[in-house]
């Protein structure tokens, strides 16, 4: 096992980094893990989120950004509904995940490329076009469509279209895709 | 010795031994840093704070003044916050009369166990009166017209 | 009045952040003041006697120390000054360490301003007048609010002590919440069997008058001598002739009445006598489910009582009692944890606090001292223990710990393991606080010995699951999440202040915290003081306490008025109202305002004057901010005293 | 009810797929009730969770949109069946409150957007604004029969502070409408405890577990139907489930409503309005049983 420098090792800017963009303070985690014990999807975690917490406390930057835990949080807000402090882990979730993506770290690569395919989608109609959303995903993992079962038992619901719905707006918020792309790239 | 130039700017404080006073050392036991300009006046009681005392000390040259007594209804002595309330209220309301911006003056509650409300109400007040800068002085004929007028009102 | 200023370093408490050497300096250029010196501890010994010394060399008629808070040595100094001949109001103290040093680390800024204050107290000291305290006699009886633990502890120690003791508690029984446990950490002794006798003793003592099922509607007086007017709930049985036979409660045909005492477990009758070792023994009636009352039929109480105290017709009746100290020992309520959505917020029958299962556990309780689920009535085999519940948690209100759950949690789950031996218990925790003697290893029997699992983590949510409840917390020590399925969740529930907290330390003009608890005079040398002369405290009102700091807290209590009574008079303070009777227009404001009717009229040379009652002033002082022509005034703090500490500050 | 409601209605991208029957029922529902609903015009995606994963600033740009369409209309308020568009376009009003945050998103926008929309759930709305007891006097056709549980997810009540709706852990809102439709209410211990949400497509495997966990927990309590609010939970739970059973080796063919459909079926209205034949856990038998049972009830009476 890894042995940690605490002193050596505590990235600072890190920490100012994460309370700056969540709005909270990371010292009001005294670690009850009451945040993991009533995560949903605790099960998938490489890294529980009280460890995520206490990671980033310890400003343990390289640790928390790889982890896969942050690809799996589905911002359910339990952990921030009960925790004791009063702190937004969710938020703090989610300001982990723009920082892994910011560093090019992609975690469990399916999540972050579903993600991807469903903004292009909006990205390119204004709403979100769901067969376009899974051709796009299955293209880019390459993998074949589990859920292909689905297809005899939506399809005649009419519930699957095959064109997007048409929106004149949609040249908008393609343009706020583009603009948030230049922002970034700053 | 004078005001510390330019850094400080006079304020009185009036406090209730009982609640108050004992709320600022708690703050001070606490360590809960505040800013310097405050001068402290014990009184037994908010109740003892004769209007005439708050608008002396701004004729005199203070640029603000802060009353700090028992949360209503916890009075030591049962019902001396109310007393002073009521009468420092008129006096509030007169001081615009003799030019002094009401902000010069505030009437605040604070308890011995509340250290940490102290902080923030000292150190917010200081703020208000740093935005208002210094007050304007009253001197010679004046100053005594002013006095008598505020005795007659109170 | 030649002055002289000591200004003390308190080690580096104060030197470290205020350069004492210069305020002294400078405070030897000021008016009056012909010595003025730096000293490491004035308070000290040494320090004391520099000041008894430089009285006597430089023949000072006043002095001035800047150091701490009066709060904290004005007595002592005031007797040092005594000491080399001085009257002791020839006294004034600056607060350079409190409202200055500990503050804010500017030296300049700091020095500066503690100049300010030593000339302050400078000028206040030069218009000081010696004061002389008159004697007045005192009524040697003292007023114990609650009977619980520890005011049956404050009581007995008076008592025995020689004092009459008037004990007021507000439920019909005494014996508190203690009353209610089984057993004790970290003996394990019965609990009844050590608080029954001292109960009885109560009951007995020729020196204690008991108003049980009463209430304190007002308190008026000070030190020495209080007024209290007690309130004697109805009961709708007359005391007196009731004896205690029970009778009445087997033929009450009304058995729906909330069981206060056994903590909502299981039902009493409309006319009930809490518990056997009940003191006093007397039964009440609950007129909210007697039905005689509520629909005027029935009367089978009345019908069967072969002693005929029943009386439907009782009211409340009002007594008043004078005595000269009160010891307030109104102990704590648990927090209302309905606010835990997660654990079902009472929804589930068998989530239940920590003080409705030792309930269960007593023999003389609901279950007989059976373990039994309320929902079904069946033996748990899991018993799942939550800590912390309305202890430590912010977002409920209550940072703060609890202090004693820890224990008692521990005490409870090997108790489980005495009653079940075939069941497991399961302790979620934060941190275990098992701070006192044999406590830590009491916590480690029950994890070594009665096999209890201990689980780091809080708990997010309880649900049922079949006849089973799903606890799902997490193990912070594994970093996983856990499931226990629970066949019983005992909630360690916090304490809070006693529900009217609050209003009594009002009628008290005691002070409170933010969450209710009474203020101590002082966090370390005062524990038991308040700041009102002649009240006391013991026990939980105080904060949270185990068993054996609340007694220890009554005893303490209870010396500090055999202490106080230990003298035939007191001494008033003189910091009281005097008249100028040539200012004086007998307008009668001043008596119209004074709280404490210290002020009454009098004639003098065929003239309506005012005149002060000295051994009632209490030195509010608001009769001379009222007086129109300042004839009345505080002493020590006069008009002249305060204006000459507001100039010594504002002058341009 | 005197006062005629009156909303600007967002549906939200799945209205037009997936979710087509949330949709319908919600407008049927409405009309039956005379409230009226006009739709934000020419309204896009809110961004629902991926947008807020990569960035809050484009997640709200991308509300904020819909918010300034609103205001085109005139309207300071607007109301939306979907609590992850209702959770994103308030957050982004919210949000937008702080100044820099604000012109960081308005820099992202064509111009700058007015956000002081207040965002309800039509569900909210039912409730507060219409009144529960106000649809009991409207329904015809009681549920008769109807052993229902009632499934909120995670987001409709939480965070407590944002939504400012119901209770957080334990919300009453459906089980009481369903209580005045007539239906036999068992409480549902994991009302709020997430299904699985958008990791359908990349993570099926998280979605079976959780879903799974929902079913077997509404089979547990003799639940005949389960009442949802969102087109995740639904989507999950219904489209699903065959799925679920295959993956858990259960066999539950619960029905899965949309509560806008029990409420408009309660209504009078058609099973072809409400999208009935759109849900995949086919509720034939059920909807046959609940008619039977009326059909007894009333020769009994």
């Amino acid at each position: 096992m890894k042995v940690i420098n605490i002193n050596l090792s505590y990235n600072s800017d890190f920490v100012t980094q994460v309370e700056e963009e969540s709005g909270q303070k990371l010292n009001n985690c005294y670690q009850c893990g009451k945040c993991t014990a009533g995560c949903p999807y605790t099960e998938e975690y490489d890294i529980s989120v009280s460890q995520i917490m206490r990671l980033t406390q310890a400003g343990q930057k390289e640790q928390v950004l790889q982890a896969n835990s942050l690809w799996l949080c589905a911002t359910c807000e339990s952990c921030t509904a009960r925790c004791p402090n009063q702190i937004d882990v969710a938020r703090i979730m989610d300001v982990l995940r723009h920082m892994a993506r910011k560093e090019g770290y992609v975690g469990t690569g399916r999540v972050k490329t579903f993600w991807d395919s469903f903004l292009s989608s909006v990205k390119n109609n204004g709403r979100v076009f769901e067969v376009g959303l899974l051709v796009n995903y299955i293209s880019h993992t390459g993998r074949f469509w589990t859920d292909i079962g689905l297809g005899p038992k939506v399809l005649p619901k009419g519930k699957i279209h095959f064109k997007p719905t048409e929106m004149q707006g949609k040249k908008e918020v393609a343009k706020i895709f583009m603009r948030f792309k230049e922002e970034s790239a700053r | 010795m004078p005001v510390l130039t330019g850094k400080e700017l006079r304020i009185v404080g009036f406090l209730c031994n009982w609640c108050s006073y004992g709320g600022a050392d708690t703050a001070g036991i606490g360590r809960f840093n505040q800013p310097t300009d405050l001068r402290i006046i014990k009184v037994p009681c908010s109740g003892r704070i004769d209007p005439l005392f708050v608008v002396k000390a701004l004729m005199n040259g203070a640029d603000g003044v802060l009353v700090s007594g028992c949360h209503p209804r916890d009075c030591h002595y049962a019902e001396g916050n109310f007393y002073a309330r009521r009468r420092l209220e008129i006096m509030h309301n007169f001081l615009p009369i003799i030019g002094y911006e009401p902000e010069r003056f505030e009437y605040t509650w604070v308890s011995a166990s509340e250290g940490q409300r102290w902080q923030q109400v000292v150190t917010s007040f200081t703020e208000q009166i740093h935005k208002l800068g210094p007050a304007p002085k009253i001197l010679g004929p004046e100053a005594s017209d002013t006095l008598s007028l505020m005795q007659a009102a109170l | 009045m030649k002055v002289g200023v000591f200004v003390c370093h308190c080690g580096s408490n104060i030197e470290a952040t205020v350069d004492t050497a210069a305020v002294a300096a400078a405070a030897r250029e000021f008016p009056g003041v012909v010595f003025a010196t730096d000293t490491m501890y004035t308070c000290s010994e040494p320090g004391q006697d520099e000041i008894v010394n430089a009285i006597k060399e430089h023949n000072l008629g006043g002095i001035v120390v800047a150091s701490c808070t009066p709060r904290m040595h004005e007595q002592t100094f005031r007797r040092t000054v005594e000491r080399a001949g001085l009257n002791k109001y020839l006294f004034e103290m600056a607060n350079i360490r409190e409202h200055v040093s500990w503050i804010g680390k500017d030296r300049e800024a700091n020095t500066n301003k503690s100049v300010d204050l030593v000339r302050m107290a400078t000028e206040k000291l030069l218009r000081n007048r010696p004061l002389y305290s008159k004697k007045f006699d005192i009524n040697k009886r003292v007023l114990v609010i609650g009977g619980g633990v520890a005011g049956i502890q404050a009581a007995l120690d008076c008592a025995d002590g020689g004092l009459e003791v008037v004990m007021v508690e507000k439920t019909s029984t005494i014996g508190g919440k203690m009353a209610k446990l089984d057993k004790t950490f970290p003996t394990v002794d019965c609990s009844s069997c050590i608080l029954g006798p001292r109960m009885v003793d109560v009951a007995q003592h020729p020196n204690i008058t008991l108003y049980a099922y009463s209430e304190i509607e007002e308190i008026n007086g000070y030190v020495g001598n209080f007024e209290i007017k007690v309130k004697k709930k109805a009961t709708y049985v007359n005391w007196d002739s009731c004896t205690g036979c029970g009778i009445c409660m087997e033929k009450c045909p009304s058995k729906k009445a909330t069981d206060y005492f056994n903590e909502g477990i299981g039902k009493t009758t409309a006319i009930n006598i809490p518990f056997p070792q009940a003191i006093p023994k007397k039964a009440k009636i609950d007129p909210d489910f007697c039905t005689k009352l509520t629909k005027g039929k029935c009367g089978v109480c009345a019908k069967v009582c072969p002693s005929g105290c029943i009386d439907y017709e009782m009211q409340d009746e009002f007594v008043t009692e004078k005595v000269g100290a009160i010891v307030t020992a109104t102990g704590y309520d648990l927090f209302d944890w309905s606010v835990y959505g997660e654990y079902g917020a009472g929804r589930y029958p068998d989530v239940i606090t920590g003080l409705q299962y030792e309930r269960m556990l007593s023999a003389s309780g609901p279950t007989g001292g059976h373990i039994k689920r309320p929902s079904d009535g069946k033996e748990p085999k899991n018993i799942v223990f939550i800590q912390c519940v309305g202890s430590r948690d912010k977002s409920v209100g209550r940072p703060y710990c609890t202090g004693f759950c820890c224990m008692y949690t521990a005490k409870q789950a090997i108790l489980t393991k005495d009653h079940l031996p075939d069941s497991q218990s399961y302790v979620f925790y934060m941190d275990i606080r098992a701070v006192g003697k044999l406590y830590d290893e009491f916590t480690r029997r029950a994890m070594e010995e009665y096999d209890t699992k201990y689980i780091r983590g809080r708990v997010s949510m309880i649900y049922p699951k079949g006849e089973k409840l799903l606890v799902r917390g997490a193990d912070t020590l594994m970093g996983s999440q856990v499931e226990v399925d629970a066949d019983l969740v005992v909630l360690a529930v916090g304490a809070e202040a006693s529900a009217g907290a609050s209003e009594l330390a009002e009628k008290l003009r005691i002070s409170y915290d933010s969450y209710g608890f009474y203020m101590e005079g002082h966090p370390k040398l005062k524990p038991v003081e308040t700041n009102t002369a002649g009240v006391y405290l013991a026990g939980a009102c105080q904060g949270p306490k185990d068993i054996p700091s609340s007694v220890a807290q009554g005893s303490a209590a209870a010396a500090k008025v055999l202490g106080l009574f230990s003298k035939d008079q007191l001494e008033s303070d003189p910091q009281v109202s005097i008249v100028d009777i040539k200012r004086c227009i007998g307008c009668g404001k001043c008596i119209q305002t004074c709280p404490f009717g210290a002020i009454k009229e009098m004639e003098f040379r065929g003239m309506v004057k005012a005149d002060v009652i000295e051994t009632i002033c209490q030195g509010c002082g608001i009769c001379t901010s009222t007086c129109p022509q300042g004839a009345i005034q505080l002493q020590h703090s006069t008009d002249n005293q305060i204006l000459s500490e507001v100039n010594a500050l504002c002058q341009f | 009810m005197n006062t005629s409601l009156n909303y600007a209605y967002y549906p939200g991208c799945s209205s037009t797929g997936t979710s087509i029957e949330y949709d319908m029922s919600s407008r049927a529902v409405c009309a039956a009730l005379d409230i009226k609903l006009t739709d934000v015009p020419d309204w896009s995606c809110c961004g629902s969770t991926p947008a807020h994963t990569v960035d809050h600033s484009l997640s709200s740009a991308l509300s904020a949109r819909n918010l300034d369409q609103v205001a085109s209309m005139g309207l300071d308020s607007c109301i939306t069946p979907c609590p992850s568009c209702l959770a994103n376009l308030k957050t982004a009003k919210h949000r937008m409150e702080d100044e820099g945050f604000r012109d960081k998103v308005n820099n992202l926008l064509d111009k700058p957007a007015n956000t002081k929309i207040e965002t309800k759930s039509v569900l909210q709305i039912l409730v507060e604004d219409y009144g529960i007891e106000n649809i009991r006097k409207k329904v015809v056709k009681p549920l008769t029969g109807l052993v229902v549980g009632a499934y909120y997810g995670c987001i409709l009540n939480r965070p407590a502070e944002l939504m400012q709706f119901d209770d957080r852990e334990h919300p009453m809102a459906m089980d009481n409408i369903m209580e005045a439709l007539g239906a036999t209410v068992v409480p549902f211990p994991l009302k709020v405890e997430c299904c699985g949400a958008s990791f359908g497509i990349p993570r099926k495997d998280v979605v079976m577990r959780l879903s799974g966990k929902l079913l077997d927990t509404a089979k547990s309590i003799g639940a005949m139907a389960l009442v949802t609010a969102c087109p995740l939970c639904q989507m999950n739970l219904d489209m699903r489930q065959d799925q679920i059973n295959h993956a858990n080796g259960s066999h539950h063919k619960i029905p899965i409503f949309y509560f806008t459909q029990l409420l408009g079926l309660a209504l009078g209205l058609t099973e072809k309005e409400l999208g009935m034949n759109k849900l995949c856990v086919s509720p034939r038998t059920l909807l046959d049983f609940m008619v039977n049972e009326e059909n007894i009830k009333e020769k009994a009476a």
